[in-house]
């Protein structure tokens, strides 16, 4: 009788856990937001963001999205071919990529990449009573910190995603026309007259919502942190990285398949 | 705050009254700055002063070394109290002439 | 005189844990006030309630005439703009260089020529020793270094209130005796007043004008330094003396504590 | 030098990201920045079965525009295609709309065959002669049901 009051109880103070967690986290975005308004924005730091989320990505990016398209053309050229359908492999490989998997790739490239580097340094800066510091400074840690990072994130995830579609319909091309010898002139025209404008743009808003989603989770995790006093310290960061991490993936796959279904 | 600028001999006397902080020492570096650049030798009168804050030593470090490159005199006369202390304290006794009274710039 | 600092009647908790109760101290101008106490006394908590970082359960602090369980955003920020704060370990942003952090106060609440900053800057890290460090990254540093670059910040606006965390802990005691002549020199040039929580009693009869001791979350007494020492006071006695905390033994209690871990 | 550097690569990435966007919205996507060079003509079907908004409009096999929305007319119960052709391309009014398909599993696209009149149709005109899109079972069980 013990253990099951104990159980109940337990489920009910977890819950209680997550949904004051999820509401703290829907008022610490809206901070982030609303410091966008007070004051010009810390430039200096979002170019530097830019570079850390953009720029030092693309290596990754370029061979991931490589290899991507290669394998999703070549599973899908050994499905048309049997339908004599092979003229189709273009836009089929682009569609898919600009709809679904540059998105959804990409974000998790970036998840791998930067959410969990995030995750961790703010982690740390709040171990370190870095933002103590800046709020005793009279300074706005929401603008100076977290700001430039969000900006960042949105401004380089459709920057990648996009470079992810095209390098993937190049990898595409490699297995289609260089390996199978389809006709280049079939695979470039039918992706230009297959791939509408609306493909593009849910792709973009996709890459949008998954920029704001990895960033801000991992954010949270981080400035959070203090909040677990079980898990502080250097277990503390390291427990908040992977669950943010593990958040992270899951939400941008759920909130993937909502924006596919509300915008087929 | 007020700054009064007096004529002593070859001397402009720049005197400094009440406190000089984050709020008004670029007020201070505008008038300093301006003697100097006008080859004015300059006396800064500290006697009058109750508080002088870093962002005003700066402006006094900003000042003196533009009057160097001007090579044109920069004192800093009568400094008492907790004025002396925050010069004593940042080492910057040792950088700037102090004089204890104005008529000791004449020789 | 009014004092600059007035705690009344505050209690704070944890969760469900209280760890301060019914703190009382009034701070006055120019004064150094150090909070002294074990670990676990309550002591940071203390600070964390000055710097307004945390809500008391219960209780009133007033700095500055400001009661900053009401107090305003807007006023906040403009209170927070005359208190300097040192951190334990120097909180110093991991991303930015030492000069960079330090003007960060500067940079962001003042319209200062850079030129100026720069020099302001600079002062303050030779007043450090910490000339030439300048362009250096927090993780290149050592713990003592930290610790200056930390206060170097701390006082970049000339504050007429600092609070330092634990400015001793974890320094040999050469670069420990500096600091305390530093925080000295600190108070005379530009009267300050100072909070300092510390452990260490040494510095703490040094550089205190009075001393709040703590004990579990409770005041246990305050007075000058000559006060403090001739206490008699059992727990600050064993505190001076540096003894350890010997108490009667509750055979039953203990036993059930082990079995039940109540 | 430095963050100059830092600032060079950060803009060129976001130059050449912006770029590509563009590219692949405009070239790929068939965006239209603006309605101009363009003119939109309406065509009434009995059946649009498989048209998709945004197929595109052939003449003689090439593309000259595309089908800008397709709406239900509840009281003709007819569907209203309204199709926007590029400037250059003038549709004369006895002109014929059909739905076609291109290969068997492709896309849906509105074949256009020009008449012979002089008079040429212009923005918000009708094309009057359309054919519906035949679907597959229905030529099939029209063939089974001839037969019996």
């Amino acid at each position: 009788m013990q253990s099951i009051m104990n159980g109940v109880s337990n489920i009910g103070g977890y819950t209680r856990n997550v949904i004051s967690f999820i509401g703290m986290s829907f008022v610490f975005l809206l901070n982030i937001f609303k410091s966008l308004f007070s004051r010009i924005p810390p430039i200096r730091e979002i170019v530097r963001q830019i570079q850390f989320i953009g720029v030092k990505s693309l290596p990754v990016l370029l061979v991931s999205s490589l290899f991507t398209g290669m394998a999703v053309a070549l599973n899908l050229y050994n499905a048309l071919i049997r339908f004599g359908s092979a003229d189709l492999l273009g836009p089929s490989v682009a569609v898919g990529l600009i709809r679904e998997l540059g998105p959804v790739m990409t974000a998790l490239m970036i998840i791998a990449r930067v959410s969990s580097a995030t995750c961790a340094e703010i982690g740390i800066m709040r171990n370190e009573q870095q933002f103590d510091a800046l709020d005793c400074m009279a300074v706005n840690s929401y603008r100076y910190v977290m700001l430039p990072r969000l900006m960042a994130a949105l401004i380089s995830l459709p920057i990648l995603t996009a470079v992810f579609d095209m390098v993937g319909i190049a990898g595409g091309y490699i297995v289609g026309v260089v390996i199978h010898g389809e006709s280049a002139g079939t695979y470039i025209q039918g992706i230009f007259d297959t791939v509408t404008f609306n493909d593009v743009l849910i792709g973009q808003i996709k890459s949008l919502v998954f920029a704001v989603l990895i960033i801000w989770i991992p954010m949270a995790y981080g400035y959070f942190l203090h909040l677990n006093r079980k898990a502080a310290g250097a277990a503390g960061v390291s427990h908040a990285t992977t669950k943010a991490v593990v958040i992270s993936a899951i939400s941008m796959l759920v909130m993937n398949f909502i924006i596919s279904s509300l915008m087929l | 705050m007020n700054i009064d600028i007096t004529d002593f001999e070859q001397f402009k006397v720049v005197k400094l009254t009440g406190e000089v902080d984050l709020h008004n020492s670029r007020e201070v570096k505008n008038v300093l700055l301006d003697e100097v650049d006008k080859q004015h030798h300059v006396l800064v009168d500290f006697s009058e002063l109750d508080y002088i804050d870093s962002s005003g030593m700066a402006t006094l470090v900003e000042a003196f070394n533009r009057s160097k490159t001007k090579q044109v005199q920069f004192h800093i006369v009568g400094a008492v109290g907790a004025p002396l202390q925050v010069l004593k304290l940042t080492k910057l006794d040792s950088v700037f002439s102090l004089l204890d009274s104005i008529e000791q710039a004449k020789g | 005189m009014t004092s600059i600092i007035s705690i009344d009647n505050l209690d704070a908790h944890y969760d469900d844990r209280q760890v301060l109760f019914d703190v009382n101290l009034q701070v006055n101008p120019g004064e150094i006030m150090v909070i002294m106490g074990g670990s676990g006394s309550g002591k940071s908590t203390l600070l964390k309630h000055l710097l307004a970082l945390k809500k008391p359960t219960q209780g009133k602090i007033q700095i500055d005439g400001h009661d900053i369980g009401s107090i305003s955003s807007k006023e906040l920020k403009e209170l927070r703009k005359k208190m300097g704060v040192a951190f334990q370990g120097g909180a110093l942003l991991s991303s930015l260089t030492v000069g960079d952090n330090v003007r960060l106060p500067l940079e962001h609440n003042t319209n200062l020529d850079t030129q100026t900053i720069d020099i302001m800057v600079r002062l303050k890290l030779e007043l450090m020793n910490l000339a030439g460090f300048e362009n250096l990254m927090p993780a290149e540093l050592s713990g003592g270094m930290l610790k200056r670059a930390g206060l170097a910040r701390a006082v970049i606006m000339d504050p007429r209130i600092l609070c330092f965390d634990e400015p001793s802990a974890g320094l040999d005691p050469v670069t420990s005796v500096e600091l305390d002549e530093l925080i000295l020199k600190l108070r005379e040039a530009m009267n300050m007043t100072m909070i300092i929580v510390t452990h260490e009693l040494e510095s703490a009869f040094k550089i205190a004008d009075r001393i709040m001791v703590l004990f579990d979350g409770k005041v246990a007494m305050v007075g000058t330094p000559d006060e403090i020492r001739n206490s008699d006071d059992k727990r600050i006695q064993n505190l001076i003396n540096r003894k350890s905390r010997d108490e009667e033994v509750d055979g039953d209690a203990y036993l059930k504590r082990l079995v039940t871990g109540d | 030098m430095k963050n100059l550097s830092l600032d060079f690569v950060v803009g060129l990435f976001v130059i050449a990201g912006v770029t590509l966007l563009l590219y692949m919205s405009v070239n790929i996507g068939g965006a239209s920045l603006s309605d101009a060079g363009h003119y939109s003509l309406i065509a009434k079907f009995e059946n649009t079965s498989g048209l998709k908004e945004g197929a595109f409009v052939e003449v003689s096999g090439v593309r000259v525009g595309q089908a800008k929305s397709i709406r239900f007319d509840p009281e003709a119960f007819e569907a209203v295609v309204e199709i926007v052709l590029e400037d250059s391309v003038q549709v004369p009014e006895d002109s014929i709309a059909s739905i076609r398909t291109a290969g068997i599993i492709g896309d849906r696209f509105i074949k256009i065959t020009p008449g012979g009149s002089d008079e040429f149709l212009v923005q918000g005109d009708e094309i009057i002669e359309t054919e519906p899109s035949i679907s597959l079972e229905e030529l099939v069980s029209k063939y089974m049901f001839n037969n019996e």
